[in-house]
């Protein structure tokens, strides 16, 4: 196929695109070529192919109503597979060489889709109509209706397989963000580029230049394009100034923070480009904003306005100036604005397709009339056009005088509508700006913000080039000014352009007749003008209701190109000016953002910090099992080959509690509190009390909340008078030294004390059980482990494997043990010399299961197990560490009614009647099996649920811990664990199930 | 996405800091001493104004310093900054 | 009221839609009504219509400052589930998921409420024994609750990644199959509607500006629309409340936080159920256009705007993405916020105040869309008989003296 | 029974990778620096300050967020009364001995956080970029130079960064059980950088500088 054979609407000369570098692509498997600077619309429009995509609900048929972002219909399916991407834009897409797009939501294909039979019952398909039906009978709705409904929705498909692209972020500051490269964007960053401030230019488009590339120009005797090349060179060569292309700022959030993503490879086509991430998401912190978002332009409504063929002024403009394409043979525009007009002679002039323009104004700019007139150009006023028609693509017009009747069609195979401007505000009214209606523009413009920001350009009602230029200039200058460079900001320029804009927002209306066809307003969710009149009917008159009735402006083009004449249209219903009746809230993003490029490079092992220990290359090396606890990753149990967790917990706690265990305790909050009033400090914090505690001992304390209820525990060692070292469980280690931290500065900034964390200083080796004196001492002979010598609750430092360490004689499991600490790059070494020290003592590693086995069989909680943020330390049977004389966070709660209410759920222990039933943690308890069932009146026979449940082969018999309502005083009664299968009889005990005297904690000297 | 002026740190981002809500709720001089309803008001009872607001703030990620904001809960926007002890900007002469 | 039927859509169709009636009357104030509420969303129209169809109270207007359900009402993310943990809770959030079940019939309008199944995933060890406490205190309850392995949970929901390895292993989920998800807007249009017709006043553009008292007592209100009078006065101003009861001299405790949610782009049906993960918050379904609905977590800071920033939602994509990767290459089309009320134990508050003939129905945060029916039935209760409703005496403002605090941060977190 | 006495850094067996992604043309390289004395010191610099200096040579920075180097040591502003005192390894013991003595009698806090923390030494032209996409503050070279520090999130790590020459060269701190992390995303970011070399790398890194 040679490639101007292939490119039947291409003409000769005209556009921007590079003829020497052909690219072939396909498209709904046809395939076919365009050239390099072309982007998938083009290609397609120079290819003769103007039917591209169906509507969302009634299936019509769609092509190309614009060149841009505002795109409604043109939406395709990019790529196959892993790289396949739903709903992008035609006329976004740059192409590249082996593109392959297809068109989305139709069946079998976009020429005949049989779905289109929706539009034979569009009648019954207007807004709202789901509400009304598919009521009855019943059980249809979840079986017939919404499936059928379901699978009818969506567009394009998500890919099936996770995506082979990276994504990147990246955070930026600088003194003014320009947003647009258009002609007002580039003029204010030339003031602010060269007066050295740090600049960044962010532009959507590919090259700078924005509307200069749509339409020809000449600024200071070049060509637009050259000069806004020539900006851009300047520009980008400057140190002080950042200029992105192919970035799409989408969000502006509080103070000045705007979020942009850039589009790297895109235009390269997938894979091309190995390690270069696809999308960055830009995180922009700016002094000041200039906003030269520019315009865009707007349809009227009017009978099938939708047909292929039909597109904006702007866009046949660009298709032909920047593209060189001709949409057709035979062109009609029709305009009701000098803008839109001058543009539809723009196109003349390339395309040479224009036979006649439109205008329902009775006095079109004098200027542009003479020279549609040299152009050939025939100009109707006080005209209209009322109906297209065509099958698939538009073949006629009728058109009609404003005033009086009479249709006469008009042959032609493309229309271009202008029915006015909207300035982008998209932006702005994120920041959040107010916006204001001109009824001489007829358009909302920016009016006041709370951000410092200034607007410049068509976004600022500035539609001239050379009014554009200017405003860009002054709104540079004003910015300078107030980042406090000696610039005269000058008085800011009264005049605004003229569009000498007659509106007519729908046809039908402004002529006060039906007309024949459907009146579209929302293109991509088929909400035409009747459905807009049918939500007012219906009491949907805010115009935020009427947006959700009808669905106009929710598709993915967030109506760009329909809500204002919605809206307009909605207005006149009611009777009430346009401004009264107001705009949607615009929110971000301006246009969709991937979602990988928002999760950026936080993906896979970089997605969260996993957090480990000095020890863990071993716990790898020697098969661990690991468990997530926050961002740790702690070994859950050490399997021999065969074992499964059940087998290798009964060897870890046996080992433990007849020979020796070792656990890596590394993960334990560690907190230096230090200075002369740190016991007071803890008095405080703590509910028991520490001013006596010896120095070289250690006690085990518990905080609460303000409000009573249990927050963490841990034990807490005094090193020095004015000193001690606090332990916090290892979930809670940040959130407690923030607590502290909080007390402290805000509260007792009076008090002498300083917090600082040495979690990960210290490296934690727990040597557990009868064997661990021995093991100590073959590790430290120089230290005595002697009770005399090292009690309970004391710690020693010494030198343990030649290392310097501190020992502390504390237990979590009522065993002889010893919790070595040394500096964590010595925690491996340390490590490896116990588990040698251990071997002819029968020395196991165990892990986090067995040491909740262990802790459980002595009736010692857990905080977030037996505790969720409602339990007392009275509940727990804690009291014994609850102070009676002192105050401390919490304790006034305690006293509160129903804090200090009898029968309040208690910790308790319980031993199954079948001692091999493991009741499922969590499982709930019931008093009696007659009342085991939820009943209507009595509500639920729950009496509280099992915290804890383990098999213990030390008691040879599961057992659990409970928190059961008034259960201390329910000791040797039995209430039965009501789980799946039914209903298990369980005996209340006393929690400590091993050990109550706490003998075996001394060990044997 | 505040930026918020840490009286230290000068102006970072929101994302290293963490909030702490009202500012200035004393704890009762007494707890025991006041009655269940008063101590619920220390508890939980919060102003929630639609406006101007004197609220904590700590530079987490940062110097790990509290301090008091005042902002406006609509606009967002930050009308002062003042460290723990210091009164509030309406207190101020 | 014109019924809504299929048979009815046909016969207006051939008049080209020209006599549907509005969905309610655009009233304006009365001088005197027996109870105003205020607050047009969800909660505030389902308690006007159960006043007039469960109490006769018909004389009853609903003053909305702006657009009925223009609040969280058409914000959220519509889950709908009565999965919660405490006994308080599960019964009256299952006495509105009951209540949903016949709403379509009752208010007489297709409230496209998909009963897809909602699952919470459990990613730890703590999520399972959590996850496994909640599904056996629902049972107990009466509520349906299922635990799922993780082979089972990608049976139900088969895009999910269960691998190990993942960053975020998925070791389980609770499932609730009656859970699913409900047309929010048409919701708050559906109650106004059959409110409406049973004589209520829906009173929009209405901003309610003081509270007028008497001897201890309400007499009325004052409004942008002038004063109006009545003796009972229910609060429902979700993000607003505390604006509103400061009014009375009234301190709540309740702080007001944007939360944000997103949706997608339409696509083809891919994701069948509602999946949510308070551990990583991600909270997603697809709705019947074809949008994922994703709800995003809450700010920290106070707030009255209905935005938030956008950290919120990096973090909240990360953590989909880790779930769900096939969606990196979906495109995100819109995000919002709406301001939540968040009370410390995250239940709600309807209660009694201590000013007589004042009652407030506030505190239901990230998560009262799916309380809607409920909240409303024993609102109205508590404001026609002057004492609460057996559902609703738990939720009252004294536990925050006594104590008796309902903790639902296990089933609620930033939920949904 | 006695262990080594090697030390064992968080990175140590990363060096390879680091040598890798640090091999020209690449314009960034990494290290870590194990190993280092690590004295958090927390008092009242106006008025101790002096007794300070005469342990350390060196003064304490009041000026928020930057560095002072003196004799052996540099000392890291990290709060209005909290530094992190560096100095050659091995001196952990004695200057926190000496510095309780000097201080005794004056509320302070030292306390020894040698084997707390490990440093990556990041530097040339692409380094601020690196750190650009996962840190919030303004690395501009104009804003962070010497003898500028900041405290501050690296991707969703806490870090400490000090940056020790304008080319740059900037150190970056880590808490043990976050080195992995830190390095893993600085070695992404890196090869990231260094594929895009021909798109945009130096041009960005040009606008940092
Ligand atoms: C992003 C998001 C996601 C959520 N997701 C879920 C979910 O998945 N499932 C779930 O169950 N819940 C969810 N929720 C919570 C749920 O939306 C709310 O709890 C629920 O909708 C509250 O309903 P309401 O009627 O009380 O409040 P609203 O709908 O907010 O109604 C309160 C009304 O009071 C009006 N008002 C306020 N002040 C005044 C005044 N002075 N005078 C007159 N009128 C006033 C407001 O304008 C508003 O219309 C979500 C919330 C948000 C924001
Ligand atoms: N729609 C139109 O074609 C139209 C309408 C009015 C005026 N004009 C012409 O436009 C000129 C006015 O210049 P101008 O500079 O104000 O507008 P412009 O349209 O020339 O430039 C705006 C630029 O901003 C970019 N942009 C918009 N939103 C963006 C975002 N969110 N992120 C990144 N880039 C974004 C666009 O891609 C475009 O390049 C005049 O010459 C006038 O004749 C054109
Ligand atoms: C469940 C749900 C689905 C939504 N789907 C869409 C959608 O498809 N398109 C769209 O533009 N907005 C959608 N929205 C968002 C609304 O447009 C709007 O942002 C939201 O109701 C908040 O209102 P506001 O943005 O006007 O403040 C949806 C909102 C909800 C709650
Ligand atoms: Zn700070």
């Amino acid at each position: 196929m040679s490639g101007t054979a292939a490119n039947i609407a291409r003409i000769e000369g005209a556009g921007k695109i590079d003829r020497t570098r052909p690219l072939a692509f396909t498209f709904n498997g046809r395939k076919l070529q365009g050239y390099a600077g072309d982007t998938l619309a083009s290609a397609l429009l120079a290819n003769g192919i103007h039917l591209v995509a169906r509507s969302f609900k009634y299936h019509r048929p769609r092509g190309m109503l614009t060149a841009g972002n505002e795109e409604p219909n043109a939406l395709v399916q990019l790529e196959r597979g892993p790289y396949t991407e739903p709903n992008l834009r035609a006329t976004e897409i740059e192409l590249y060489e082996g593109l392959d797009a297809s068109s989305v939501n139709c069946f079998p294909n976009v020429q005949f889709d049989l779905r289109a039979i929706n539009g034979l019952a569009s009648s019954i398909l207007v807004a709202g109509f789901y509400n009304k039906t598919f009521m009855w009978p019943k059980g249809f709705w979840k079986k017939v209706y919404e499936p059928a409904l379901r699978a009818a929705a969506g567009l394009g498909v998500a890919p099936d397989s996770p995506d082979p692209d990276t994504y990147d972020r990246m955070h930026w500051h600088c003194d003014v963000l320009v947003v647009g490269a258009g002609p007002a964007g580039l003029s204010a960053s030339l003031q602010a580029g060269r007066r050295g401030v740090r600049t960044v230019i962010v532009e959507e488009a590919p090259e700078a230049g924005g509307s200069l590339l749509q339409r020809p120009a000449t600024i200071d005797g070049v060509a637009g394009t050259e000069w806004a090349s020539k900006a851009f060179a300047e520009l980008d060569a400057m140190p002080n100034v950042l200029f992105l292309c192919r970035t799409s700022v989408f969000g502006y959030y509080d103070h000045n923070y705007l979020m942009a993503v850039e589009h790297r490879t895109d235009h390269l086509g997938p894979g091309r480009s190995p390690g270069v991430a696809r999308k960055r998401l830009w995180h922009f912190r700016a002094k000041r904003v200039v906003l030269a978002t520019g315009a865009h332009e707007r349809p009227i409504v009017f009978g099938n306005n939708d047909l292929p063929g039909i597109v904006l002024a702007n866009a046949a403009c660009t298709y032909a100036t920047r593209y060189g394409v001709s949409l057709g043979k035979c062109g009609v525009a029709f305009v009701n604005n000098d803008h839109g007009f001058a543009l539809a002679l723009e196109t003349q002039a390339v395309a040479r397709n224009i036979a006649m323009i439109i205008d329902p104004r009775p006095d079109p700019d004098d200027a542009l009339v003479k020279r549609a007139a040299a152009l050939g150009v025939r100009v109707l006023c006080n005209s209209v056009i009322a109906t297209a028609h065509g099958w698939n693509r538009v073949s006629s017009v009728d058109i009609c005088p404003t005033r009086g009747t009479g249709l006469a069609r008009l042959e032609c195979d493309h229309v271009l509508v202008s029915g006015g401007l909207n300035p982008a505000v998209h932006l702005y009214s994120q920041a959040p700006g107010k916006l204001r209606y001109d009824a001489n523009l007829a358009c909302f413009l920016p009016d006041q913000c709370i951000q410092t920001v200034e607007v410049a350009g068509a976004l600022n009602a500035r539609f001239s080039l050379d009014s554009a230029l200017e405003d860009g200039a002054l709104a540079g200058k004003r910015t300078l000014h107030t980042l406090g460079q000696a610039v005269d900001a000058g008085a800011p320029a009264e005049a605004k352009d003229e569009l000498h804009i007659l509106p007519v927002w729908s046809v039908q209306a402004q002529l006060g007749l039906k007309l024949p066809g459907k009146h579209f307003v929302d293109y991509q969710n088929d909400v035409t003008e009747a459905d807009i009149l049918l939500a007012s009917r219906e009491g949907f008159r805010s115009v935020e209701h009427t947006k959700r009735y009808t669905t106009t402006g929710m598709a993915t083009d967030q109506g760009k190109t329909s809500n204002v004449i919605g809206l307009a249209i909605l207005a006149a219903s009611l009777g009430k000016p346009i401004p009264e009746v107001g705009t949607t809230t615009f929110r971000p993003p301006f246009t969709p953002v991937t979602f990988g490029a928002i999760a950026g490079r936080d993906r896979g092992s970089l997605s969260d910090p996993v957090r480990t220990t000095p020890m863990h290359a071993w716990h790898v090396d020697n098969g661990a099992v690991f468990e997530d606890v926050g961002q740790w990753k702690r070994p859950w149990y050490f399997p021999k080959p065969g074992e499964d967790l059940h087998a290798a917990v009964a060897r870890e706690t046996k080992a433990l509690r007849t020979t020796a265990g070792v656990m890596d305790a590394t993960t334990l909050g560690k907190i230096d509190i230090q200075g002369a009033d740190a016991a007071e400090f803890l008095n405080r914090v703590y509910t028991n009390a520490w001013t006596k505690l010896a120095v070289g001992s250690c006690r085990y304390g518990v905080m609460c909340r303000p409000d009573g209820m249990v927050m963490d525990d841990g034990v807490t060692a005094r090193l020095a008078d004015d000193r001690f070292l606090m332990t916090t469980t290892t979930g809670n280690a940040a959130r407690v030294l923030d607590w502290l931290e909080e007390w402290l500065q805000t509260e007792w900034p009076e008090l002498e004390v300083y917090c600082t964390t040495v979690t990960e200083q210290w490296a934690t080796t727990a040597v557990v059980g009868p064997n661990a004196r021995k093991i100590l001492k073959a590790l430290a002979p120089d230290m005595d482990f002697s009770n005399a010598a090292f009690p309970f609750m004391t710690f020693r430092e010494g030198v343990v494997a030649g290392l310097a360490a501190r020992v502390f004689r504390i237990s979590f499991n009522g065993e002889l043990s010893y919790e070595i600490n040394v500096p964590s790059w010595h925690g491996l070494a340390l490590w490896r010399a116990v588990i040698e020290a251990g071997k002819p003592h029968g020395l196991t590693p165990y892990g986090t299961e067995t040491m909740h086995v262990a802790r459980a069989e002595k009736g010692y909680i857990i905080i977030g197990q037996e505790t969720d943020g409602t339990v007392t330390p009275q509940d727990v049977g804690l009291e014994w560490a609850v102070s009676k004389q002192k105050d401390f966070i919490g304790k006034r709660s305690f006293s509160r009614s129903d804090t200090a209410r009898a029968g309040r759920k208690q910790l308790v222990g319980l031993l199954p009647q079948d001692k091999a039933f493991v009741a499922p943690e969590g499982s709930h308890l019931v008093a009696s099996p007659e009342r085991s069932t939820f009943d209507p009146r009595l509500g639920s026979p729950s009496i509280g649920h099992i915290t804890s449940s383990y098999y213990s082969p030390n008691l040879e018999s599961a057992f659990a811990l409970a928190l059961i309502a008034n259960g201390r005083a329910m000791h040797g009664k039995t209430v039965y664990c009501s789980q799946g299968s039914g209903l298990k009889p369980m005996t209340v005990t006393d929690p400590v199930f091993i050990d109550k005297e706490g003998k075996r904690r001394d060990g044997i000297d | 996405m505040l930026q918020i002026d840490c009286p230290w740190c000068g102006m970072r981002e929101e994302m290293e800091f963490s909030y702490g809500g009202q500012a200035h709720v004393a704890y009762p001089k007494d707890p025991h001493a006041v009655s269940d309803e008063d101590w619920a008001q220390y508890l939980f009872m919060r102003d929630n104004p639609k406006g101007l607001f004197l609220e904590r703030w700590v530079h987490s990620q940062g110097c790990r310093r509290w301090f008091n904001v005042e902002r406006h809960t609509v606009t967002h926007e930050i009308t002062a900054v003042y460290k723990p002890g210091e009164p509030p900007p309406a207190a101020k002469p | 009221m014109q019924r809504f039927s299929f048979a009815n859509l046909v016969r207006n169709s051939l008049s080209g839609h020209a006599h549907w009636k509005p969905f309610w009357r655009d009233a304006a104030p009365k001088q005197k009504y027996d109870a105003i509420i205020v607050g047009g969303g969800g909660h505030g129209l389902a308690t006007a219509y159960y006043l007039a169809k469960n109490h006769g109270i018909t004389n009853v207007a609903v003053l909305e400052k702006g657009w009925i359900g223009g609040g969280n009402t058409g914000r959220n993310t519509t889950i709908i589930r009565s999965n919660y943990l405490w006994n308080e809770s599960g019964a009256l959030y299952e006495h509105s998921l009951k209540l949903w079940e016949g709403l379509n019939e009752d208010l007489n309008i297709n409230l496209m409420f998909s009963q897809r199944g909602v699952i919470n995933l459990a990613h730890n060890q703590a999520d399972v024994r959590e996850s496994i406490r909640r599904v056996e205190a629902n049972r107990l309850n009466g509520i349906d609750g299922e635990w799922l392995t993780p082979e089972q949970v990608k049976e139900f929901c088969p895009i999910i990644d269960i691998s190990r390895t993942a960053r975020y292993p998925v070791l389980g989920a609770t499932l609730q199959r009656r859970g699913g998800t409900a047309r929010h807007d048409t919701v708050a249009w559906g109650f106004a509607r059959a409110a409406d017709n049973l004589g209520v006043d829906i009173i929009q553009n209405c901003e309610v500006t003081g509270i007028l008292r008497e001897g201890g007592r309400v007499t009325g209100v004052r409004t942008t629309r002038g004063t109006i009078m009545a003796e009972k006065i229910g609060v429902v101003a979700a993000g607003h409340t505390s604006v509103v009861a400061a009014m009375a001299d009234i301190r709540l405790p309740l702080q007001s936080h944007p939360l944000q949610a997103l949706v997608s782009e339409p696509i083809k049906p891919i994701h069948p159920c509602v999946v949510m993960s308070n551990a990583v918050h991600v909270y997603l379904s697809q709705s019947d256009k074809g949008e994922l609905v994703i709800g995003a977590g809450i700010d920290t800071f106070n707030s009255y705007s209905q935005r938030g920033s956008f950290h919120v939602i990096e973090h909240q994509m990360a953590a989909l993405i880790e779930l769900f990767p096939i969606f990196s290459r979906v495109r995100m089309l819109r995000t919002w916020g709406g301001i939540v009320d968040v009370c410390p134990d995250a239940s709600p508050i309807v209660s009694k105040t201590p000013v007589k003939g004042l009652f407030l129905n506030c505190g239901w945060g990230t998560g009262g869309f799916k309380a809607t029916p409920g909240s409303g039935w024993v609102f109205a209760h508590t404001i026609a008989t002057g004492e609460p409703h057996p559902l609703n005496a738990a939720f009252a403002l004294d536990r925050f003296s006594s104590g008796a605090l309902i903790d639902e941060h296990g089933a609620a977190a930033v939920a949904h | 029974m006695t262990a080594s006495t090697d030390r064992v850094s968080p990175l140590e067996n990363w060096t390879a990778r680091f040598a890798a992604a640090s091999a020209t043309p690449v314009q960034f390289s990494i290290r870590e620096v194990a190993f280092a004395t690590h004295i958090n010191l927390r008092v009242d610099a106006a008025a101790f300050g002096a007794k300070v200096r005469a342990v350390l040579g060196c003064d304490l920075p009041v000026v928020a967020n930057t560095w002072t180097t003196g004799g052996e040591c540099s000392a890291i502003w990290l709060g209005p009364d909290e530094w992190l005192v560096v100095a050659p390894d091995g001196r952990n013991e004695s200057f926190c001995a000496d510095l309780r003595t000097a201080l005794s009698g004056v509320h302070h806090a030292v306390t020894d956080l040698s084997a707390n923390r490990t440093m990556l030494e990041i530097a040339g032209s692409d380094a601020r970029v690196a750190l650009a996409k996962g840190c919030p503050l303004d690395l501009h070279g104009s804003a962070f130079k010497p003898p500028q520090s900041a405290q501050s999130l690296l991707a969703k790590s806490q870090v400490l960064l000090q940056c020790v020459d304008a080319n740059p060269v900037i150190r970056v701190f880590v808490r043990n059980s976050f080195a992995a992390y830190v390095a893993e995303w600085l070695l992404d970011a890196a090869a990231e950088l260094a594929a895009s070399r021909n798109l945009d790398t130096p041009r960005i890194a040009n606008r940092l500088a």
